[in-house]
């Protein structure tokens, strides 16, 4: 910033002096730009046991499910999770697969479809910590671990909720200008943060291709990684030809995973549906200890993400209806 | 005279719903409500053309839901909508107390229209694991609460829940005050398979208005874990009329979620 | 939510005693939805002297300039002025013009331009009291506002920042649970906010075609009234077609002007641009406390809108260059 | 040999910002700051290919700036961007302290670096009124500051700022560290019309580490308002090589900011 503007002043001399030079400037163009991808059993192994991490998507959308299998492959313990305020199977497979030591979370259901059967289990028979959070935790403690904050205060009447007195980790502060008390939510700031989107480029811009939910947030929060599974690797040409529509930039990335139906059986949006049928199966087979077990055996454990696409299905995942969704430009939507 | 229709239960929830909605409030419709999201649709299209609703975790702003989405986090619920804004900017609205209206249901609801979506028994150890309170905590932020349901039973209708996911009229009257919330403020309205009830001015406790076509009183009082005050006249409810049933069917519900669940 | 999934329950029997009834609902469709457009000068009505004003706009881009000269003509007074982190002419007009008692800024000037001659005065002779905020006050302030919130707590280190100690606004919390003082920022919630976008419907909801800079939060953290200028009125299918474009949503609206070139003479973003010559003009004359009269008179004071429109020149404004900005669907860009 | 050009002072001094940029950094550019986007700009396409930055008030990311558009808060400075972001989301950026760079000036600017953008004089009642702070008191949670200038003169270089809109090494040695920042942060580059400096590590004072081509110690010394401190052996600046004034004139800076300003 300028104090007062002098007259433009233009240096026009020709200089020969420094042509000697032999370490040109530009002799400095050396490095490539690096990408970011890797496969998900190398993103997977950035995670380690004992980590907090938090897993984006909202109910059966957008759950980082291909990442979320390869978790539990690799035997990850005492993680410490942070949901979104829906979190659906991806949750209740790590809680189910004892990956999970405590659970951060507003609510994990499979919404219309019915209740989660192994964090339910797992509660009742009190194997995990569960700290129960309203929406507001999980979405303001995230900004708030975003801006580098503390914490976040919430509005005035936000205590008659019970989670805000059986739940530790909310607390109170006074504020000295008026000297009234104010429930706060402690900042989040995951280890590692893990989305899925239908686009990503291979620097990590990201592109969801329906709602973003708690997604930006989770990864802008995250204190040291963040990894991302994408349906579609785009060029960073098309990221370029338009910048609006990346939702997370990529600078804030660490991994970028091609995992094509990494969000099956949840709803990649605007790209396959959520598999009900799969989803069905699950919470009947996981209504007891044993069927879950099973699931897990079945679907996770002795499956690499390859064989578990082929073991449910390409031709079935992408031949579920997407009801005249157009995933191009800008996410506009026309009518069926 | 025209020939009434055929109309399912949650269809009669969605139409009653409907009915108490004001012109002019904003609405926030959670997760699983399919109901009331049609309920928000259906007010805008027939008695409140500037209400405005927001449509639970793809935010969409007043989406026409033709037809209705599978669930509030499916993108394609934005169709016909004029903004679609994220959670956290519905979280802003909700916390600043700019929201009129909230519709909830839960595990257990109790007299005092208090819902709990955590747990049934002792929360360190439950005998039974609620999904959790999502927006339920966010019913202290807002003017009015409409309660629904498809499971009126004595289970869920509790005289006194186990858990507080959101707040109602906590323990009847002045205990709202008390908490510095808004003493006239909280459940107004609960709608489930059997009847219609509101909150009684002084006792803040649950009432009966209405029983639904062919529901009896002594079942709906086996069904309550309570005991429901009575409105001076109880009445039946008032069933959806053809031209509701057509809006729902026709312009919004157009694959039957309603018919169905 | 359901505890539990009982079977579906379907009443299919016929309704006969009812059709009786009078007072169908259906006969209830009484009200037309009511459009939210108001003339310039209505809007500004709404404006009481003494209150809290948030102006939108970043530099000399979106600023709203013809509901200011209103705010002018109207002779406002004792307004408490709210200003985007890079504040420019809608600021030092009204500064100068005498309506603003007090002002919360981080930036007063004209960028490249030069800096805000009336601040600048009415700060060397002590006519206006300055609130010297940081961007991250504006910002997190209005965030805290929109949110309900009383305060927000700032990143540690903020605090050698000369306005943390001057300003008295700033102000220090004790976090329990380390013992730890944050410095803070009050909730800003402005009694009015005045925007100006590129387009909006009759309901309220605005399409910014550029960037949103502080406008949206403004909007959000308004304690009363929203006012929102636009170049173009749009129609309410248009805004329904592509939804995701909608910067602030009508519901939060209360007054919609159509006010054609209502930034000039600052840039509109991808409808016309900044009027160089007449900023320029504008700088050099309010040099001196008698040029920016003159100003006054000429330009403010004796025109309203479409005589000021007249007096610039229409046809000069909307032959300004827009260097190639397509300002249609998702505000995409081409190169030029 | 080939004819080296002829070339401005702005465009040296973004050259100049450019070379010290370091491959993988993070960068913020703000208001009114043509040399240090050109300078970023020039950096990626030269030595530092995953270097990122983020232009200012529109909060475009890696913008590919073929023109330098007017303003920062110019909407066309997203050509070419991977992402573009709220001005908000900077902030985040900046106060969680995820920043590395970040270009500063100042209408005062002292021996150890801290920048003033509010007053001369007495704060309550100044001299002279400047524009305010705007980003620059992020400075303490970004790791390094890069301040450039076209205003080399002692109003400008004085001993000690009037105000602190941006901190630098405060009070020298140990002053950061006392304020809860860390001590070998801070600025550590100083680029203007007639010299480039850095710091001294110990004493935290401005040194002198290069004049520009026909710029005298004598115009320096006389242009400074307090005593710099001289590196071991003093150079001359490095002028533009033809590539760097090639890439800036004909892939960057296509409109010639910074052969006008």
């Amino acid at each position: 910033m300028d104090r007062e503007r002098g007259p433009p002043c233009f240096f026009s001399f020709f200089i020969f002096h420094f042509s000697f030079c032999i370490l040109h400037w530009s002799s400095l163009i050396v490095a490539e730009r690096k990408e970011k991808l890797l496969s998900v059993e190398q993103a997977v192994a950035l995670i380690a046991s004992g980590s907090s991490v938090a897993l984006g998507g909202l109910g059966l959308y957008g759950a980082p499910m291909g990442v979320a299998r390869e978790i539990v492959r690799q035997g990850k313990k005492e993680l410490s999770l942070i949901l979104s305020p829906g979190a659906g199977l991806q949750a209740d497979l790590l809680i189910g697969a004892g990956c999970a030591r405590e659970v951060l979370c507003s609510y994990i259901g499979f919404e219309d479809l019915g209740l989660a059967p192994a964090f339910r289990r797992a509660v009742e028979s009190a194997k995990i910590e569960v700290f129960d959070a309203d929406e507001a935790y999980v979405v303001f403690g995230l900004k708030a671990g975003a801006a580098g904050s503390p914490f976040f205060p919430l509005a005035e009447g936000m205590e008659g909720f019970d989670g805000a007195r059986l739940n530790p980790k909310y607390f109170r502060v006074q504020d000295p200008r008026t000297g009234k008390s104010h429930l706060c939510v402690p900042a989040i700031n995951p280890d590692v943060t893990v989305i899925h989107a239908g686009q990503c480029d291979p620097y990590g811009n990201v592109r969801h291709l329906g709602s973003r939910f708690t997604d930006c947030l989770m990864a802008k929060a995250a204190r040291r990684r963040v990894i991302v599974s994408c349906d579609e690797l785009i060029s960073l040409e098309a990221t370029q030809q338009e910048p609006q529509l990346t939702s997370v930039p990529g600078f804030i990335v660490d991994a970028v995973v091609h995992l094509p139906y990494g969000c099956h059986p949840t709803c990649s949006p605007s790209l396959y549906e959520r598999d009900e049928e799969h989803l069905r199966a699950y919470l009947k087979q996981s209504a007891t200890e044993e069927g879950f077990r099973r699931y897990l055996e079945e679907f996770v454990l002795r499956l690499n993400f390859p064989q578990y696409i082929e073991r449910v299905g390409r031709g079935k995942i992408s031949g579920l209806p997407a009801q005249g969704i157009d995933h191009g430009k800008s996410g506009s939507l026309h009518d069926s | 005279m025209e020939k009434a229709a055929a109309y399912t239960i949650p269809e009669l929830i969605a139409v009653t719903l409907a009915r108490h909605i004001e012109d002019g409030w904003l609405a926030v419709v959670g997760t699983a409500s399919y109901e009331a999201a049609i309920a928000c649709r259906l007010a805008q299209m027939t008695h409140a053309p500037n209400f405005t609703w927001l449509f639970g975790g793809i935010g969409a702003a007043n989406p026409h839901l033709k037809p209705m989405p599978p669930s509030t986090a499916d993108f394609r619920g934005i169709r016909g909508a004029e903004a679609v804004i994220g959670i956290d900017e519905v979280d802003d609205y909700e916390l600043a107390g700019k929201v009129d209206l909230f519709f909830a249901g839960g595990i257990q609801i109790d007299r005092y229209g208090n819902l709990n979506l955590v747990c049934v028994g002792d929360y360190a150890k439950p005998r039974f694991r609620g999904p959790g309170s999502v927006g339920l905590p966010f019913l202290s932020r807002v003017k009015k609460v409409f309660i629904f349901t498809r499971m009126h039973n004595p289970r869920v209708f509790v005289n006194k829940v186990d858990f507080i996911s959101g707040v109602g009229h906590l323990d009847g009257p002045g205990s709202r005050a008390r908490a510095g919330l808004k003493e006239d403020d909280g459940p107004s309205l609960v709608v489930t398979n059997l009847a219609v009830m509101d909150f009684d001015g002084a006792s803040k406790r649950m009432r009966l208005q209405s029983l639904h076509p062919g529901v009896s009183q002594a079942s709906l009082i086996e069904n309550t874990g309570f005991e429901l005050l009575r409105a001076e006249s109880v009445r039946v409810t008032q069933p959806p009329t053809d031209n509701e049933l057509r809006l729902i069917r026709e312009e919004i519900d157009t694959q039957g979620i309603l018919q169905r669940i």
